[in-house]
């Protein structure tokens, strides 16, 4: 088996790494403060809003990427509302498969941040206030350094299942050479067309990037694990 | 120091009743038994409780207005947790200077070098957190709450973490901090020996409720305290302090006990009451060297039905005497018999 | 150089990159991307917004519903005529009818999906007149288009599929044998493509659909077994 | 919008229940010792077999689909060795989409067990070892009552992710009616056929009862963590 | 009861080696710093610690020997940790008889009523464990390890988290358990003055190291423990137990003091030395009591540089007394000299 990679091919892996850079920084900027609240919110609405972010993880990518569709493309809310005022709809276009990785990949961002709010605990954060660190400086000072690994495993994550992300980018982005065709539906055109060599190299390629990116991830949550308070 | 607190905060047994106001300098002792809500008290002065609800000031500063908080961090106090809660990504020296950093210049009144040298610090202060002992990391939290320059330090029982040891550490290096600053103190402990080391007035809680609170001396002669062992406290005036022995004024009776780390003229003798044993004449080839002639004010009973307490006046000062009754029978002890009170050179703290 | 993106029907997947590759030569500037589907997922797709600008069908009827909906510049054209073969790796699929099937020892029969995938339809049709369809109903199995239906058996994991005459054409294919299914048991498979909206003063689009008049462009599709109207 | 369901929804839901059932149940069973392992063994694999155990997570589902399909089927070496045994290989059955549910959802299972099992911490065990229970008694009277916070996250999540299932299934399954066309599928299905309504009724139960199974989850989750030791 | 250890077991900052053969029944403690590894040594002894490595048997019984290590739920003891450790999806009957469920019929030793009895249960029985307050616990986690009908009963520190108010509910349950059930006993703990409640044997750990093993009475008078408050331990005879007061002998000498809770006939009193001072002739007048005419043994430096300690022989038995360094010069106290020691009838436990 050769492992010679096509401009298509190659094409398609800048797309996606674009596609998963882009999603990861959107999610850590709004994942944060929402796992911040999910953390230590005293809402009483804060279970149903962890079931909400949590959607994505139980419901078929068909059905998210069915509303999706229905909401982005020209008929649909959104979409409409931007054809309305001469901007282009949102289905099949790197936005919208963007809109959809962000809220796809969403529980992978702000589980794994919840998760690191809640082990660091109240303490820190309070010794740093007793000590006149105001909210923003206690979040830079005290929260992301001792967070660094939640923050390491939510964007690892982030961009690791957005990699994965099949379903909703084949209803909602289609297959449009560099503009939605990523991977994953690179690699299903590939073994549709019969093309194994090509389906090969891409797959394999990505089981072992997939395997690196976890073994550095899981490791890094041990290493952090032991120097938490 | 003018401190005022009338507040609430709900708890899941009791709801927390604070009211009391403190007006003077020095250390204030809040006592209790365990879960009685100190911490919830000292927590809620420093704005760590969003629930709380009434009024807090200091010195004119309205802290707590209603359900108005002004946030922790713009409150001038400093606070040691009872883990010493040193931030684990800096190391020693970054710990100690993180709230000093944050006070502004013009209203630091501590000095960094000063506080290393008074705590004993300059060894460590290259190391991580996590190389430091208990007491080593306790004194970096001391030290650093310290170089936030406080108008109101809240220490919430810095030691009860430590064993034996670790407290023998600690507690000179606690004992000169406070006595050094000058910042007035609200001090947490379930244990009454700690507590009269330190403390000026004593606050007494019970079940979320301020029972009392007051001067140590008269504190300590109150019924609620004698379940937790009787204990008097002399204060004393330092005549010789020399060689092994330091020699102590009361009035006009002397005193010679084993030299303790002390300055200044006065000194403070907590004296358990079952250290203390009386006698109708002074006595004269017995070990026991300090005799202070008293009269005996009160005598009631003790918790054990066998012993009574005895309450003397010692050129003004109470002191408790814990006595079999028996004892009592046989010298036929009365209320204003003069009496000589033995107190053993080595059971003075 | 100017894009052209064009959706197509599944069966067109060899035959259609050959034509591409064939217009290139004369314009080596133009970028043709060329994405393959089944017609109804394609249609629904330029319903919902997809930005292509021509549509190859398999079945004539799909782009005339995009006509009527007026997502299109002209009425669809019919290109070609298309026909099912009875296709197999395993079996010598010369030597046998769609009466054959019931009869032999199978595990799965390939068809593609009837409800978007046209090939699929008159698969069905097919082996509803040869009498078999009850029979050999419980072993079907159905491929997302027709494409995914040659995979089906070209892998081997079905045994037998009825597939598009074009795709069993393909040389690397063609190893295999076929039988070709009479006409007469299903509707004609009119093949008809239209310009949708999106390649409005796009010349490239033009000039494309006067190359699919050419004698080249007939000899690719006629060498790939479509008939020419 | 209407919510009838035709009969074949019906034999899709039913499909799809089966499906979930099975896959929770064989998770559970060797999710359990496995999560036990990663949870306590002391072997130095430990983060490697962490990360195989997450691959789905983070893998396109076609690459798990295209790689199982060519295991499975009659040319790989698990549908291979069936075949010379006299059994039907995997591709395209119950069994074989079976077994990439419990590939695709062990994550979802493994993780929240070994979760429960640290957050358990071993002092229970030990104090129940001192007191003569063996390891098996250990599990049943200590574990099993201690973890059932767990024990229902991994199960519902197992269930509620198999029923999210869409790549895997799409390439390995067939889309065979009562057999491995399940809702995520048939909802896909739906939507290229531009079927909506149907689509509609599909997507909005699984939607409400996703929201439902994750609402309980979640609620579970904190009331257990509140009566943790 | 024979229980021999000799083996190892690696720590973060030492190996624990553990070498010592225990021979006879009763309370053998086990004392030393914090992170000595007293608990490691236990958890060794139970069968918790993989890592260990070496020989231990108890009663011909190998419960480790090399590698091959006898399951906890094969080796006949039973444990206390120092959290309670109840299982919180029991009631608190079934944590009783968790362990009583888990022992053959035949092996049982240990009735669930006498027990219940005992450890004054009988209140708690249908209640949940999260409703039961620290020392109930305590009380619980103490009962059931007992209904386990253990040969060899460990207890790790089963007091430590208990505040002075816990500690006075749960000692009286744990004395007379320990003395009703018979069972040896291996008693961690870091607090000197618990350890000689119990203590028979007395085991001293350093840094992973077994220091010294030996019985209790000449453990204490080691120069190892002065650092950690001198103390004696006087084994007397119950003459008189009417009333408030007891009437103990000593040799020939008579004590009296506050009754106290006790059984049997045989009593052992803690007596520190700051609590005793001497006297070169019985005092006349004095509320002290108890004076014991004992010789001077030994004086030797004491951890103050003003004070010395004094070991006096009182018929017998070791009695450790600590003087200030100018009484002794007045009295001339020398060794081999008969005086009176004093003992604060009240400051004995
Ligand atoms: N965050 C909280 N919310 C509600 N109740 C609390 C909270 N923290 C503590 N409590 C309860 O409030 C009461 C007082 O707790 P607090 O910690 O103030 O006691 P404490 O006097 O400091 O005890 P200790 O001496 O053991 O530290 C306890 O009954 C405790 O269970
Ligand atoms: N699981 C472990 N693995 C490695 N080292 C450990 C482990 N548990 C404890 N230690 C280390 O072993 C040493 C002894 O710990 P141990 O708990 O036995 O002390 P201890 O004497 O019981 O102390 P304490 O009185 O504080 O309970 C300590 O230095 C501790 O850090
Ligand atoms: O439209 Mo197709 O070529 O039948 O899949
Ligand atoms: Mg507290
Ligand atoms: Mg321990």
């Amino acid at each position: 088996m050769s492992f010679t990679l096509s401009p298509a091919d190659w094409q398609a892996i800048l797309l996606t790494l674009k596609l998963c850079s882009l999603t990861t920084l959107i999610l850590l900027i709004i994942g944060t403060p929402l796992a911040w609240w999910l953390a230590w919110g005293r809402s009483r609405l804060r279970t149903a809003v962890q079931a909400i972010v949590a959607l994505p993880l139980v419901l078929p990518p068909t059905v998210l990427g069915f509303y999706l569709l229905m909401l982005l493309g020209p008929q649909g809310a959104v979409g409409g509302t931007l054809n309305q005022f001469g901007l282009p709809h949102l289905a099949f276009s790197f936005e919208g498969i963007l809109v959809g990785s962000v809220l796809y990949s969403m529980p992978f961002a702000v589980q794994p941040l919840q998760q690191a709010f809640v082990t660091l605990g109240k303490q820190p954060l309070e010794v740093a206030a007793t000590l006149g660190a105001s909210a923003r400086d206690r979040f830079v000072h005290v929260t992301l350094p001792l967070c660094r690994g939640g923050f390491i495993v939510a964007a690892t994550l982030s961009f690791a299942h957005t990699l994965g992300e099949f379903g909703v980018i084949l209803m909602l982005g289609g297959s449009i050479p560099g503009e939605t065709r990523v991977l994953s539906v690179l690699i299903y055109d590939h073994a549709e067309a019969m093309n194994y060599a090509a389906a090969h190299s891409l797959s394999l390629g990505m089981l072992v990037a997939a395997f690196v990116v976890l073994f550095i991830v899981y490791g890094a949550q041990k290493r952090f694990d032991q120097v938490k308070p | 120091m003018s401190l005022t607190l009338d507040f609430r905060l709900p708890r899941e047994q009791f709801t927390l009743n604070a009211n009391v106001s403190l007006q003077s300098r020095g250390v204030h002792a809040l006592f209790g038994r365990s879960g009685c809500g100190k911490t919830s008290l000292l927590r809620a002065i420093a704005g760590l409780e969003p629930d709380c609800q009434g009024q807090i000031s200091f010195n004119d500063h309205h802290w707590l207005n209603g359900k108005k908080s002004l946030p922790p961090e713009h409150r001038r106090l400093a606070m040691v947790f009872q883990q010493p809660g040193l931030l684990p990504h800096l190391g020693v020296r970054d710990n100690l200077l993180f709230g000093y950093k944050r006070t502004p210049p013009a209203r630091r009144h501590m000095d960094p070098d000063d506080v290393i040298k008074m705590l004993d610090l300059s060894a460590l202060l290259t190391l991580r957190t996590s190389q430091l002992s208990g007491g080593q990391a306790q004194r970096v939290a001391l030290g650093r709450a310290l170089l936030r320059s406080p108008e109101l330090l809240l220490l919430d029982e810095p030691l009860a973490a430590l064993d034996h040891a670790g407290k023998a550490e600690i507690l000179p290096y606690l004992l000169r901090m406070i006595r050094h600053s000058r910042i007035p103190v609200l001090f947490v402990s379930h244990h009454l020996d700690e507590v009269v080391q330190f403390a000026d007035q004593l606050i007494l809680m019970e079940q979320g409720q301020i029972v009392s609170a007051g001067p140590l001396q008269s504190q300590l002669s109150r019924p609620e305290f004698a379940r937790f062992g009787a204990l008097s406290v002399l204060a004393c005036r330092i005549c010789h302090n020399e060689g092994a022995m330091l020699e102590l004024a009361l009035g006009q009776q002397r005193m010679k006990v084993p030299a303790l780390p002390l300055n200044g003229t006065e000194c403070r003798l907590r004296v358990q009451a079952r250290d203390v044993s009386l006698s109708l004449n002074r006595l004269q080839d017995s070990s026991i060297s300090n005799q202070l002639e008293s009269r005996i004010e009160a005598i009631s009973p003790a918790p054990h039905e066998a012993e009574v307490l005895i309450r003397l006046n010692v050129e003004g000062q109470p002191l408790q005497a814990l006595i079999t009754r028996n004892s009592q029978q046989r010298l036929q002890l009365e209320e204003g018999m003069r009496v000589f009170a033995q107190i053993k050179a080595v059971a003075i703290h | 150089g100017e894009r052209l993106t064009i959706a197509a029907a599944s069966d067109l997947r060899y035959a259609l990159d050959d034509i591409v590759a064939e217009y290139r030569q004369q314009e080596p500037d133009a970028r043709i991307d060329v994405v393959y589907g089944s017609s109804g997922k394609m249609t629904s797709q330029i319903t919902h917004g997809a930005p292509y600008d021509l549509f190859f069908s398999a079945d004539i009827r799909y782009p005339q519903q995009l006509f009527e909906a007026g997502l299109t510049t002209s009425e669809p054209v019919p290109y070609a005529r298309g026909r099912i073969v009875l296709w197999s790796t395993r079996l010598d699929a010369a030597e046998l009818t769609l009466e054959d099937l019931p009869e032999l020892d199978l595990q799965r029969i390939a068809i593609a999906q009837p409800s978007h995938a046209p090939y699929g339809a008159r698969a069905k049709e097919a082996l509803i007149s040869a009498g078999v369809w009850d029979a050999v109903k419980p072993k079907l199995v159905y491929g997302e288009n027709i494409a995914h239906t040659a995979q089906m058996v070209q892998s081997g994991a079905a045994d037998i599929g009825i597939i598009a005459l074009s795709l069993a054409l393909f040389p690397e294919l063609a190893t295999d044998g076929h039988y070709l299914i009479p006409e007469e048991g299903h509707q004609p498979l009119i093949q008809g493509y239209v310009t949708t909206q999106k390649a409005v003063d796009k010349p490239l689009a033009d000039r494309f659909r006067r190359y699919l008049q050419t004698q080249a462009a007939h000899g690719i599709l006629d060498k790939y077994g479509f008939t020419l109207e």
